[in-house]
C-alpha cells in the first residue's frame, strides 16, 4: 500500500510497525508519552501500547541510555528518543564507554540492540542547543552504527531496520525535514539499512550528503542542470559504517567529489570522506575533495543559521571550485 | 491513563505537612527554624499572616513595589508571547503564574548577589536591571544572551537542563576563596532535579559549604511530565539526604518567598552553606509557544491554581488595607503600557546582526583558521552583492 | 592538613545513632522497619546479638559455609596481590576488608537474581559461581570480562564508577515488565554516590518503583579522598531524600550484611521498590597494587580496623561455641591452599589471546570495513612471520 | 638553568610556577591533592598551596568541569585533572555545551581560562579506559582548543602557557611517557603554544604526530635512516586548531605524508589532515596521505595493546607504502 507522508509520521507508522512486530520493543523519552513527543514523532503511541512500552522518562538523558542498558540486558529492545540533538551529552558517557562497548567487553554474550533517536541538525529557528549535528562524536566510537536518513520511505523502514538491528545505533532524523512528504510503499521491500544510494546520476561531480543535507544536493544538482552540469548526488544513509563502495566508483568516473554536511567542517564527516576517498581514488582525482559544512563556530543564534548552514549556492559554489581546479 | 483530576492540588498547597528537614546534628548547617507548614506569609485571599520562622518586616512601598514588578513583569511577559505570535520571536517561554516566585527571589538578592537562571527568569532578570529587550534578543534569535552578566549579576540563561547549578556552586566556592560575603542564588525547575549535574551541584555545596542556594520553581510540569514522573516526595526533602537544609515555600507569595530565600542568602552568606528552597507554584501557560499543554493537562487544573494568582493576592491585600490607591493602580497601569511599548518598538525595530558576527568570539583572540574561514565567507557573501540575497 | 587522628572512627561503628529514614507517608515503600542503630548480629568479638527487625535463622552447616566463602575469597585476594607483585597480573584491586560485605551481600541473592558490580566484588562473583580465573583473566588484560554474564547472574565488572548503577536499575524495570519475582543488586562504593549517574539511577529506581537494591561499601575511601569529601552526613540517608529507605549495617559482619540485603531484595521482589543499604567497611589493603595508602592515611587507622575483622569474628563465634572444630578449620585451609594453587597455575599457564581478537564481537557481525582492517592487520602481521615480532 | 626532567616532573614544576605567578590558578581533581594524583603530576602542591587551591574533588567529572566553569566566572583559572582519558565523558556535556560555548555565548564578556588535563594513550598494560585517545572529540568542538606535548620541555612550558591562555584548553599528557626524561631550560624562552614544530628534517616522506606518537615516529625516521630513507617529522603540538603551515611547507617538499596516532583512524586527526593537506598541496602529492591509528575497534584488553597501537614497523610500513604509491 502507497501512502503520502511525512517523515515525521512515517517514523510514526514505522515505530508502530516495530511495537507491533516485537514485543520486546519499549520507547523511553521525555515527553515521548501524553505528549507525543515535541515533534509528535510518537503521537499516540502510549495510548495503543501503554506506560510500560512508552516511558515517559525523568529528564535525565544519562538515566535514559543507562536504562536502556539495563533493559537490553535482560532481552528489551529500547529505543530512545533525545529532545533535541543539543541535549544527547549528558548521556554521552552512558553510549561511549557502555553502549558502544558491551558488546565486546561480553565477547558477544550481551547485546546491545539500543536505537537512539536524535532529531539533528538546524534551520528551524531555535534557540541555542537546538540545531547540532553531534554525528562525527558517534561516528568516532568504535562499536556505534550510524545512520540518518533523509526521507519518509527511509524514515519509514529505516526506524523499523534500526530497531531490529542487533548492533546500537544512533538514528539522526533530519528535524527541519519532518514536515516533507513522499509517497510510501509499506509493502516495498526496503534498502538495507546500511547502504548508500545514488539518488541523481551525473557525470562531472559526485556530491554526498546525508540527512537534511541530502535535500540541498538535490536542489544543487537542479540548478546545476540548468547550467549544463551534471551533478552525481549520493545519499550516504549510513555514517558509520560508511559504505563508499558507491561513492568510489562515482568519483572514479567523475573525478570530482564535493561532501555536504552541516556540522562544523573541521573533522566532520567531510574529513573521513575526503581521506578515504583521496586514498581509494588518489589517480582518477582531478580535484581534492572539497567540503561545506558548517563554520568552525558555535552554531550561531538563529538570524544568522542561514548564513551558516550550507544551502543550494554554498554547494555550487564548491561544485565550481572542484571543476576549476 | 493516569487520572489528572485525582491529583490533590489543593492539599499540597494548604495543608501538607512540610518541614525543614534537620541534617543529622553537627553535619551540614541547619540553620533554617524548623517550620510545620509550606511557608506562607500572604494567603491567596490577601489575608497577611504570620509565620513564626519567617517574620518580614516590608514597607508599604516595598510592597508597593513588589507588586509594580509583579504587573510588570507579567506584562512584558504578555508582550512578548503576543510577539511571538506575530512572527516577531522564535519562541517565547513564558513565567505566567511564577511572577512571585521570580520576584520575590530576585529582590532576596543583594546587588553584590549573582543569579544563575535556567531560561525561563524573566521576571529575576527584571529585579537585576536587565533590560527586556536583551532577554527577547535570545528569543528572537539575535544573539545566545545579550546582557553583561557581570555588571548585572545575573548569569546569562542556560538552555542545558540543570548546567547552571554546577556554574553557580563553582562561582560560590570562588566568593568563599574571595572572602567575600556574597552569595550565588541558583535557579531550576522540577523536572531538573532528575539531571544528574543538578545533583552534583548539591553534593559539591555540601562537601564545600558553598554558599549557594538552590531555587526550585516547582511548577508541577517539565513540559508535559508531572512532577511525580521525577520525585515521589517533595523535592524539598532531596536536600537533606545530602546533608543541608531544605524548605518549602508558597511559590504564589511573593512575600514568603522574599523572607525564605533572605534567610536562605544570609545564612549562606554567614558561611552556613547551602539551601534548598522549593517553590511551589505553576505554569499557568504553555511550557513554551511552541508546547500545547492541552495534550497533557486537564483546564481544570489551571482553574484551581487561578484562584492563587500571584498578583491578584498582592492587589487585594494592597486594596484592603489601603496600602495602596486608585491612584497608584492606574500608575502602575501606565506603566505597563510604557513597557509594552518599549518592548514592541525595541523588538521590531531589533536589527539583525551581520553574518560575521558567528565568527567573534568564538575565541578571545580569533584564530589564523578562523579568520581564514572568515575571510572565505565574506569573498562568498561579496559574490551575492547587489543579487538577490 | 586535616587531622587524621581525629576522625570517630569507633563511634561510628558502635555508637552512632543510624535509623532507617523513613520517606513521608505513603510515598515509596517504608518496608524495612525503624531501627535504632547500625544494624550488627555479630560483634566484632564474635558475640551473636539479636536485632529486632532483622533476626536471621542460620544452621550450623550455614554458619560454617559463610565461614568457607570468607576464607576462600581472602585467600583468591592474597594470591592475585602476590601474582601481580610478580608481574603475572597488570593490577589487581583487592577486596580485603570486604569479605563479609560482599560474601553476605552475594548469599542473600537468589539464583534468579542478578547482581551489577563494580570492579572489587570478587567475593560476590565467589558467590555466584564464576571461576577466579575469569576474573583474574580481566586484571591481566587477557580480557575486558571473562565471564557470562547471563548465566551466572552476575554482570561483568564496570570500571567507571557508578555507571552499572543505572544498568541495574533498567535491568530491574525489565524485571518489573516480565513480572518476574527477582530483583537487581548494584554495588557501588562511597565515593561513587558523588557519580551524577548514580543519583539518576536512584531517581529512576524511585520513580518507577523498580526492584533494584543498591548496595554501597562504604569503605571510607575513595582511592586517597576520604568519605567526608563526598558527604558530610551518612551516606545511607541520602535515599531517604529520593523517597525511599536507607539502612546501614555493619559491613563486616556477614550475618547482618546477610540479613538486611535479604530483606531488601524479598521487598523490592515483592514490588515495595528500592532500598539503599549502606555496608559500613573498611578498605584494608590499597586502593589497587598501583596505589600507596601511606600517603594518605595512618597505620593507626588500620591497626584499628584490624580489631573488627570480618573473618576474625565468625571464627571466634564458630569455635566458642562448638559450631566448628579442628578438622573444620584444617579442611577450610586445605582448600584455600588448593584454591590458591588451581589460581596461580591456572594465571600462569593463561595463553594470551590471539591479536584478530580485538576485531571479534564489536559488532553482532563484524562490519566489511573491520573485515578489512582484519584482512590487512593479518597481512601486515604475516610480513613478520620468522621475524623477531 | 637547566634540569634533567621526566615529563612528570616537568608538568609538576609548571604547575607550581602557574601558580606561584598567579594566585588565581586553582587545581581541582579526584586524588591530587594529599596524594598527589594517581601520576604524581601534583605530587606536593597540596602541601605547599593548601586546600584551597589544590582541591582534593568529589568523585564527580560534571562536578569538576561545572564547577570550574562558576569559578572560571568569578575570576579564577582553574585546573583540572581528569584521572584518565576514558573518564572524561561524565564531563562531556559540561565541556561542549557549556566551556566551549561561554565565550562565544556572553560575546566575550566571560572567559574561560580552563585547563583540562588528561593523560591520555595506551600501551601501559592497564585495565579499560585507561588508554583513550579521545582528543578528536575535541578538536571537532568549536570553542575549544587542545594540544598535546610530546617531551619534558613542552611540558613545562606548555602547562603553563596553556594555563595563562585566555582560552579553555585540553591539555593532553601522553600517560606512557611520563617517566622519559629530557633536558629543560626553565629560563628559556618556550616556543608558541598553537605551533608545530618540525623536530626532525628530512626529504622522503613526511611525518605528523602528537603526544606519545612523537617518540615512536622519531623511533621510524632512525630506522628509516639506517635504510637510506629521509624522513622529516613533525610534532604537531597544537591539535586544535591545527597549525599546518610547516607541514604544508614540508609535504610540498616531500610529496609525500604520514600521519600517527593511537586513536581509532576513522574521524581522528588524521582525516582532518588528510583532508586539508590533499587540498592544500594537490599538485604536489606523489601519494595520498596515509594514516597509521588505532584500529576502529574498542581499545582491546592490554594484552593486545601492543598489536593495536601504532609502532615504529607500522610507521616505516606505512611509509613504504608511501613511497610505492
Ligand atoms: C539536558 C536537557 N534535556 C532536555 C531539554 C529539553 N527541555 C527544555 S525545558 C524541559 C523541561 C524542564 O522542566 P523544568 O526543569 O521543570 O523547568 P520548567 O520548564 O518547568 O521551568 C526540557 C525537557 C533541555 N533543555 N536540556
Ligand atoms: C568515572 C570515573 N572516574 C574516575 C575513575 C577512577 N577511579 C577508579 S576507582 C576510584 C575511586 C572509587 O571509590 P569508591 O566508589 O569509594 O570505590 P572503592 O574503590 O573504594 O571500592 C576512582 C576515582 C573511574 N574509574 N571512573
Ligand atoms: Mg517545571
Ligand atoms: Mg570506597
Amino acid at each position: 500500500m502507497t501512502q503520502l507522508l511525512t517523515i515525521g509520521k512515517a517514523l510514526n507508522l514505522g515505530l508502530r510497525r516495530a511495537m507491533e512486530d516485537d514485543a520486546k520493543v519499549v520507547l523511553m523519552g521525555e515527553d515521548i508519552g501524553r505528549l507525543g513527543g515535541v515533534f509528535r514523532i510518537t503521537d499516540g503511541l502510549q495510548k495503543d501500547f501503554g506506560e510500560d512500552r512508552v516511558v515517559d522518562t525523568p529528564l535525565a538523558e544519562a538515566g535514559i541510555l543507562g536504562t536502556a542498558v539495563g533493559l537490553a540486558m535482560r532481552g528489551y529492545r529500547p529505543v530512545c528518543e533525545i529532545q533535541f540533538d543539543g541535549f544527547v551529552f549528558p548521556a554521552y558517557n552512558q553510549i561511549v564507554t557502555q553502549v558502544a562497548k558491551i558488546h565486546a567487553r561480553s565477547r558477544g554474550r550481551l547485546a546491545m540492540p539500543i536505537v537512539i533517536r536524535i532529531p539533528f541538525g538546524g534551520g528551524i529557528g531555535a534557540v541555542e542547543h537546538h540545531s547540532e549535528s553531534p554525528e562525527a562524536y558517534f561516528a568516532h566510537t568504535p562499536g556505534l552504527k550510524v545512520v540518518a536518513v533523509s526521507n519518509p520511505v527511509d524514515a519509514y523502514w529505516g526506524i523499523q531496520q534500526a530497531i531490529a538491528h542487533p548492533d546500537p545505533v544512533v538514528f539522526l532524523e533530519p528535524k527541519r525535514r519532518y514536515w516533507d512528504k513522499g509517497e510510501v510503499d509499506t509493502d516495498a521491500t526496503p534498502d538495507p539499512l546500511l547502504a548508500a544510494r545514488v539518488v541523481r546520476a551525473g557525470d562531472d561531480v559526485t556530491v554526498l550528503a546525508y540527512g537534511p543535507m541530502v535535500k540541498t544536493a538535490l536542489q544543487a544538482a537542479e540548478a546545476a542542470a540548468e547550467e549544463g552540469r551534471s551533478l552525481e548526488v549520493v545519499d550516504l544513509r549510513a555514517i558509520s559504517p560508511l559504505d563508499l563502495d558507491p561513492v568510489v566508483e562515482s568519483v572514479r568516473r567523475t573525478g570530482r567529489c564535493v561532501v555536504v554536511h552541516e556540522a562544523p567542517v573541521t573533522l566532520g564527516l567531510g574529513a573521513e570522506i575526503a581521506a578515504r576517498i583521496t586514498e581509494s581514488c588518489f589517480h582518477s582525482l582531478e580535484a581534492p575533495v572539497l567540503r561545506v559544512g558548517g563554520y568552525d563556530t558555535p552554531y550561531p543564534p538563529s538570524k544568522l543559521e542561514e548564513e551558516y548552514l550550507p544551502d543550494l549556492d554554498r554547494v555550487l559554489d564548491a561544485v565550481d571550485r572542484a571543476m576549476e581546479f | 491513563m493516569r487520572e489528572l483530576a485525582s491529583r490533590p492540588l489543593s492539599a499540597a498547597v494548604s495543608g501538607m505537612t512540610t518541614e525543614v528537614v534537620d541534617p543529622v546534628p553537627g553535619a551540614g548547617a541547619p540553620h533554617l527554624p524548623r517550620q510545620t507548614g509550606l511557608v506562607q506569609l500572604l494567603t491567596p485571599e490577601g489575608e497577611r499572616v504570620e509565620h513564626p520562622d519567617y517574620a518580614i518586616d516590608v514597607t508599604a512601598e516595598e510592597l508597593r513595589d513588589l507588586y509594580r514588578d509583579l504587573v510588570l513583569v507579567r506584562r512584558w511577559d504578555v508582550e512578548a508571547t503576543a510577539l511571538q505570535r506575530q512572527g516577531e520571536l522564535g519562541i517565547w517561554a513564558s513565567l505566567l503564574g511564577q511572577e512571585a516566585a521570580q520576584v520575590g527571589a530576585g529582590r532576596a538578592l543583594r546587588p553584590d548577589d549573582t543569579a544563575f537562571p535556567t531560561y525561563r527568569e524573566h521576571g529575576v532578570a527584571w529585579t537585576r536591571g536587565v533590560d527586556p529587550l536583551h532577554v527577547i534578543s535570545l528569543f528572537r534569535g539575535v544573539d545566545n544572551g545579550g546582557w553583561d552578566p557581570v555588571a548585572t549579576g545575573f548569569n546569562l540563561y542556560t538552555v542545558v537542563i540543570g548546567a547552571q547549578c554546577l556554574h553557580a556552586t563553582g562561582y560560590a566556592m570562588g566568593l568563599q576563596r574571595d572572602g567575600a560575603e556574597s552569595a550565588a542564588l541558583a535557579f531550576l525547575g522540577d523536572g531538573a532535579t532528575s539531571q544528574g549535574e543538578v545533583n552534583e551541584a548539591m553534593i559539591w555545596a555540601a562537601s564545600f559549604s558553598a554558599p549557594v542556594v538552590f531555587f526550585c520553581q516547582n511548577n508541577q510540569y517539565a513540559i508535559s511530565v508531572p512532577l511525580e514522573r521525577q520525585s515521589r516526595v517533595p523535592l524539598y526533602q532531596r536536600a537533606a539526604g545530602f546533608g543541608f537544609p531544605g524548605v518549602r515555600v508558597d511559590g504564589n507569595d511573593v512575600l514568603a518567598v522574599l523572607a525564605v530565600t533572605r534567610a536562605a542568602l544570609a545564612a549562606a552568606r554567614e558561611g552556613q552553606g547551602p539551601t534548598f528552597i522549593e517553590a511551589f507554584t505553576y505554569r499557568m501557560g504553555a511550557h513554551t509557544t511552541s508546547d500545547d499543554p492541552t495534550r497533557y493537562r486537564l483546564a481544570s487544573e489551571l482553574e484551581e491554581w487561578k484562584l492563587r494568582d500571584p498578583i491578584a493576592r498582592v492587589k487585594a491585600y494592597l486594596s484592603r488595607t489601603g496600602t495602596a490607591d486608585a491612584d497608584f493602580f492606574a500608575d502602575v497601569e501606565a506603566r505597563a503600557d510604557e513597557l509594552a511599548a518599549h518592548i514592541r518598538r525595541g523588538t521590531t525595530e531589533m536589527p539583525d546582526p551581520p553574518g560575521t558576527a558567528m565568527f567573534d568570539r568564538v575565541y578571545a583572540e580569533q584564530t589564523p583558521h578562523l579568520a581564514a574561514q572568515q575571510a572565505q565567507f565574506e569573498a562568498y557573501q561579496a559574490g551575492f552583492e547587489g543579487s538577490h540575497r
